[in-house]
């Protein structure tokens, strides 16, 4: 029994700590944050030189055989650090689904581009009509020419503003809400039929909404069996944004415990006040619960005997506490700092940012916590 | 115990509503959501209300104000509201005018408040100072006689369109007392003044309207000091006064419940609707059952303010709870309107819900300041301690 | 527009807490509290004396002729004192429906009992299958020698323990949870067929559960047309239940100040922590919140303009508020006051019990905030 | 980063829980569950655990514990809940023993700890005072030399059994010094001197465990001090951190879930189940997603004492938040059982309901107590705000 990470891991984590400290002040950050892009290219070719972009891929494909403890461990530093770089986008969910892809040739020319930086890609799934259900996909695909050509609308694509390639979740066959009949399209961005509209988040990331027009596309997985990869990834990816956002909750109580302490009103530090401080409290445990359910969900993830309903039910209660217990530490933090909390100079308020965009990706708290439900009470 | 307006006051309501319906046209509604050049539309917002003779709300007749009851103001207020009307500029007509005609002397009167009613003149408040936050006595900003004049020097910060004021109204230290509330004097300064910066304070909801002002050995003329030196912590209290009424926001709360529902009806969630989804009732009610205690609450200080009476302890309660209210609507409709409320886009890119999420975005974020500004609620809650519970 | 009580309604609760203040100690109060029948049947007859039970009734019945803000007036006062006395089951509930029946000869005969307090009721409504669903009702009448027999089981019967005679809800047509098809029926407690089973509740009242097998019943509402005085009797319960849960508040939230200006810990008053200040401004808000609602609902339910479902909206708030705030306030109290709040000698603990009965009556915070969300959002 | 145990563990675990299963009789399950003649009741579960040899699970071998591992006393925790067991009377064993065995002298160790391993002498603990509460070091109960006994003087509160104990152990001051927490001493006190008067205090549970024992000139022999005079609060310290370990109670707050699982299954809500009611299962998960992040905070503290690290900050919340999510569960259950929690009947009266709503009110209203006593929660966090905000 043990809930700490492994020596490797600690060390990938300093690696990460330890490059941030170095290039990565808040106002560096801020140069990529604001570019085009809404990130550094630079940077991310760093992150591709110090092999963190190899972590969550198999050995087979070049990569790092990681874990999502493994996962887990390098989001959390990332969170830590508010690295604005697409990371998520493209490792976890692209590389995510690309590595479950049954097109082996596919697989072994993209996988490495992914893996040393040169390749950017996104996954289009989720649809305007569909809330926070993945599986309500309208997007359609054809047979044509012995390929396929994908029509359809996708909205908040995460790294579509820059992505190269684009891997398009259509419908070939069931109804619109059937959870079976999904396959993945590889679709190049800059192909006809294809339109994107970039524009920015509050966290600054760049995304798009796309619409697809007949555009050619490639069948990578299975025909109308890609339920199985695509729940595998966007349990990774909950995880991997959970462990980002636990990142985020350090720094925000660290930065606000210090803000008190130096921030002087009525001739006596505001750390002294004591309803302050009860409320500091409540919100460590808030991360201290927050942490303990994230190693909790890593720990059973990881175990051969965890049942899949189990895994579920750990996976959208971890979910739901971080909705709640990121909301009342973001707020506090910026309700602590006072004027200055609302201040865009403040590290605070960029982090409290990330932290609702993470809170609204592929669900919300109400949307986890039903998920939970259903696992948990359902008769 | 009844909730009647009187017939005259029906027939008020109705004639406010009436105005509401004309004077705020689809042009200017469009205007005013499209979020472009804040100050020219509302200027000529403001002079469509000053047209009506409806602007000065809170000033006497005799001053160019409407007179009206505390009841009156309440029905405008709420029509306004209902209406989806935007609120004046308070800086100049609800902020800096009551001191001026309160305390001011016949020729600042003459000279400022017809500028002010017009929207001529362009105002903006230095209170706050960096630094002091909450703790308003602890300001450092001085003021030091220098022949007719004051020479000013200091910092003010959190002025909310110091950008495009021409006025700024002041608190200054002139003097050194035992007492910290002491030795404050009220101070009118011309923005164009020399000597004066302005310092852009970028804030999270990634827009601009606050700023930090800088003020290096500025001469303001004597004549534009309130009342008399040291004197003027008695005048900004009194103005604060004026600040808290319709804090609570109950008219614009019922407003982001109506949009919530709306949004909740048109938002699919597990194969049905959002607004039948129980747990998304459950959050809605749990909102809105607060804010009908605070519409009551509200009217209950009102009712007593219409009788003449002072309201007791109640009153201070209206901004704790209002502004916990409005952030939990804000929160709602982000939620509501889902992924898309990260948008920064404001137009309708690709769908409205661009708009209305970006729209949200903005509320929430700037919202958290609700429950900082004009005292945080920590320091509400301190006062309230004090005096109500007396500890 | 007015939201304070009238000069008579003033004057009616002052008259209340004068008795109180002369009669009605805790001590005094405990005497009737421990009794058998769980309350002084002398205590009651001075109600009786002073007018008090009168209120609800009207005119041309014998009665004050009050309206509900009336009634609220009262039973917000008797939360103050925390009476134990039966005033709910028997004016408000039996008293209400028999103002309510088409009997004449019944009404003639017991409300003038009742006002003069010799005559002590029930209504024997919930069954204990039907959780807070007033209309789930599997109790039945029969016609028998041109009377009724009723039969079936009913649970919690307020006033139950020492009632002379109850009126029984039973369903005379339609299925088991049909909102229609329901009767009215007067039956003796002592008659052959009635079972009661009494038992204390943790307020002190004592109730019962009671079993009716072919006991003879006396009809008196239109045949399975009660639904309509039955919902006009709950509406006014719901709020007489409110009143009182304020008037508890009140004097948790005073007692819980006042008790912590005087207790002393590492040397000074524990008032003077600005956590527990700060705390106890929450529950004063609290207090705040559920009166204005009172008022609220009183005044709109005095509106003729007031449509029925605006008045079912109003009390379904004020009961879910009610519930939320009271358990606020109480557990507050019994915390602000240490281990001296949890013992029996301090009466925040027994002003808690009563609130948490209270919040129990016919629907808990849940079951309102459901009902509410049925009036308010259903499409 | 695993939650494995090793193969001993297992082998242990599978012990532990066939022992409970063949010693935890339906006979006593039922005389528990009944609630009346608490203490024979209790000393007969002990026997049976001392028998086995696993009632000092805190002791170290050499004094007749068990000497198990932080992991095997969590394992043998869990199994007990997860039994439906009863936990034995702590007063003795776990409170006063490591006191005994660890700063006490051979002598009394011979004489105290055997009659507390087989349950003959009933202990209760003397450390609250009436006006003192979470401010242990304010007592002025005085302990006064007189020859080779001392006299003692003053009055404890909140002493659970002191109406059936044997035995009290306390903390009085024998001398006078500037720190408060010097000058205090740990003595045993024998229930049955003369000058001891146990005052009942009366729970707003409707039962009687708490009393007040009030002493008037009690003669102690100093044999009776733990230790060196005036180091007492040395000692209780230690014996407060001995408390800690388990109070976060998540084996108990486990089977709680599943009774409000199992009776919200039993319920009609609505035409259908309680349990299929969306905004009753968003409460119930409210609280066991909470419980899921307190039983790995649980187990992050065990892991790391296991490997020999004192826990960091993290193990102070464990009291706080493990109270609040029992106090949740408590009233949870009662809003499961709905107007039949409100019953006084302990018995099987009408239905099971009775029974189990009056267990449920009693659970919620001693359940108050928890965020109250062994430092209310105000002064846990006042200790973590100082100790692990470095405030």
């Amino acid at each position: 029994m043990n809930f700490e990470y492994s020596e490797e891991q600690v060390a990938l984590k300093e690696s990460i700590a330890r490059w941030a400290q170095d290039n990565y002040s808040f106002d560096q950050r801020r140069v990529g944050a604001v570019s085009d892009n809404g990130f550094s290219k630079d940077h991310y070719n760093t992150f591709a030189e110090l092999g963190w972009l190899s972590v969550p891929f198999s050995e087979e494909n070049g990569g790092y055989g990681g874990s999502v403890v493994d996962i887990a461990a390098v989001m959390e530093e990332f969170g830590k650090a508010l690295v604005v770089e697409p990371v998520f986008p493209n490792l976890i969910l692209f590389g995510g689904l690309l590595e479950r892809s049954n097109n082996e040739a596919i697989k072994a020319e993209l996988i490495p581009q992914v893996i040393d930086g040169s390749l950017m890609g996104a996954v289009a799934m989720y649809e305007p009509q569909a809330r926070f259900d993945a599986s309500n996909i309208a997007t359609t695909a054809a047979e044509s020419d012995g390929g396929y050509s994908v029509s359809g609308h996708k909205s908040v694509v995460l790294g579509g503003a820059h992505a190269k390639k684009i891997i398009v979740v259509a419908r070939t066959s069931g109804a619109q809400t059937d959870e079976d009949g999904l396959s993945l399209f590889l679709v190049e961005a800059d192909a006809s039929g294809v339109e994107v509209n970039a524009y920015p988040l509050m966290d600054g990331q760049q995304v798009a909404d796309m619409h697809f027009n007949n555009a050619p596309a490639q069948l990578i997985s299975e025909l109308g069996n890609a339920t199985l990869p695509i729940k595998e990834v966007l349990t990774i990816a909950h995880v991997a944004l959970a462990a980002e956002a636990v990142g985020l909750m350090e720094v925000l109580n660290r930065t606000t415990v210090e803000y008190t302490k130096t921030r002087k009103q009525f001739g006596v530090t505001i750390s002294s006040f004591q309803a302050l401080q009860h409320r500091m409290v409540d919100t460590f445990m808030s991360y201290e619960q927050s942490k303990s359910l994230l190693i909790g969900t890593l720990v059973e993830l990881t175990d051969e005997r965890t049942t899949p309903q189990r895994a579920s039910k750990m996976v959208n209660a971890l979910r739901t506490l971080v909705a709640k217990n990121g909301k009342h530490i973001g707020d506090e933090a910026i309700q602590l700092h006072g004027g200055m909390g609302i201040t865009d100079e403040m590290n605070i308020g960029h982090y409290h940012k990330r932290m609702m965009m993470i809170n609204l990706m592929f669900g919300n708290g109400d949307f986890f916590q039903h998920q939970f439900n259903q696992v948990a009470y359902a008769s | 115990m009844d909730n009647n307006f009187s017939s005259a006051d029906i027939e008020f309501q109705q004639e406010v509503r009436a105005f509401f319906k004309s004077a705020y046209t689809t042009d200017l509604q469009a205007k005013v959501e499209s979020g472009v050049d804040h100050k020219s539309i509302a200027i000529e917002w403001q002079n469509k209300l000053n047209d009506q003779g409806w602007f000065a709300v809170d000033w006497p007749v005799e001053v160019g104000g409407t007179g009206w009851t505390p009841l009156q103001k309440f029905i405008f207020e709420t029509e306004r509201c209902e209406a989806g009307a935007p609120d004046v500029v308070p800086f100049g007509v609800k902020m800096v005018a009551p001191v001026i005609f309160t305390f001011g002397n016949d020729e600042q009167k003459k000279r400022f408040l017809p500028r002010i009613l017009t929207s001529q003149d362009w105002w903006c408040q230095g209170y706050s100072e960096p630094g002091a936050g909450s703790d308003l006595a602890a300001l450092q900003t001085k003021a030091i006689k220098d022949g007719d004049d004051y020479l000013v020097t200091g910092a003010k910060i959190w002025t909310t369109y110091a950008q495009s004021a021409d006025w700024i109204f002041c608190l200054v230290r002139t003097g050194t007392f035992e007492k910290r509330q002491q030795g404050i004097s009220f101070l009118l300064i011309d923005m164009k003044s020399e000597g004066i910066q302005v310092n852009p304070i970028h804030s999270i909801d990634n827009h601009h309207s606050l700023n930090e002002v800088v003020f290096d050995n500025v001469r303001v003329p004597q004549e534009n000091l309130i009342g008399v030196e040291n004197q003027g912590w008695t005048y900004a209290k009194a103005l604060l006064a004026h600040e808290r009424t319709g804090i609570a926001g109950v008219a614009d709360c019922r407003r982001w419940l109506r949009e919530i529902t709306e949004l909740a009806q048109q938002q699919t969630n597990y194969k049905g609707m959002l607004i039948d989804d129980p747990q998304f009732q459950t959050r809605l009610s749990d909102i809105e059952i607060e804010l009908l205690a605070l519409e009551y609450l509200e009217l209950r200080v009102l009712a007593k303010l219409s009788s003449g009476e002072t309201p007791g302890p109640e009153s201070s309660l209206l901004k704790i709870k209002g502004t916990e209210i409005q952030q939990s609507l804000q929160e709602l409709r982000m939620q509501t309107i889902g992924a898309y409320s990260g948008s920064l886009h404001l137009d309708d890119f690709e769908s409205d819900l661009h708009r209305r999420g970006s729209n949200s975005r903005r509320a929430y974020m700037y919202g958290r300041a609700a429950t900082i500004y004009g005292g945080s609620n920590e320091v509400q809650r301190n006062v309230i301690a004090k005096a109500v519970l007396g500890l």
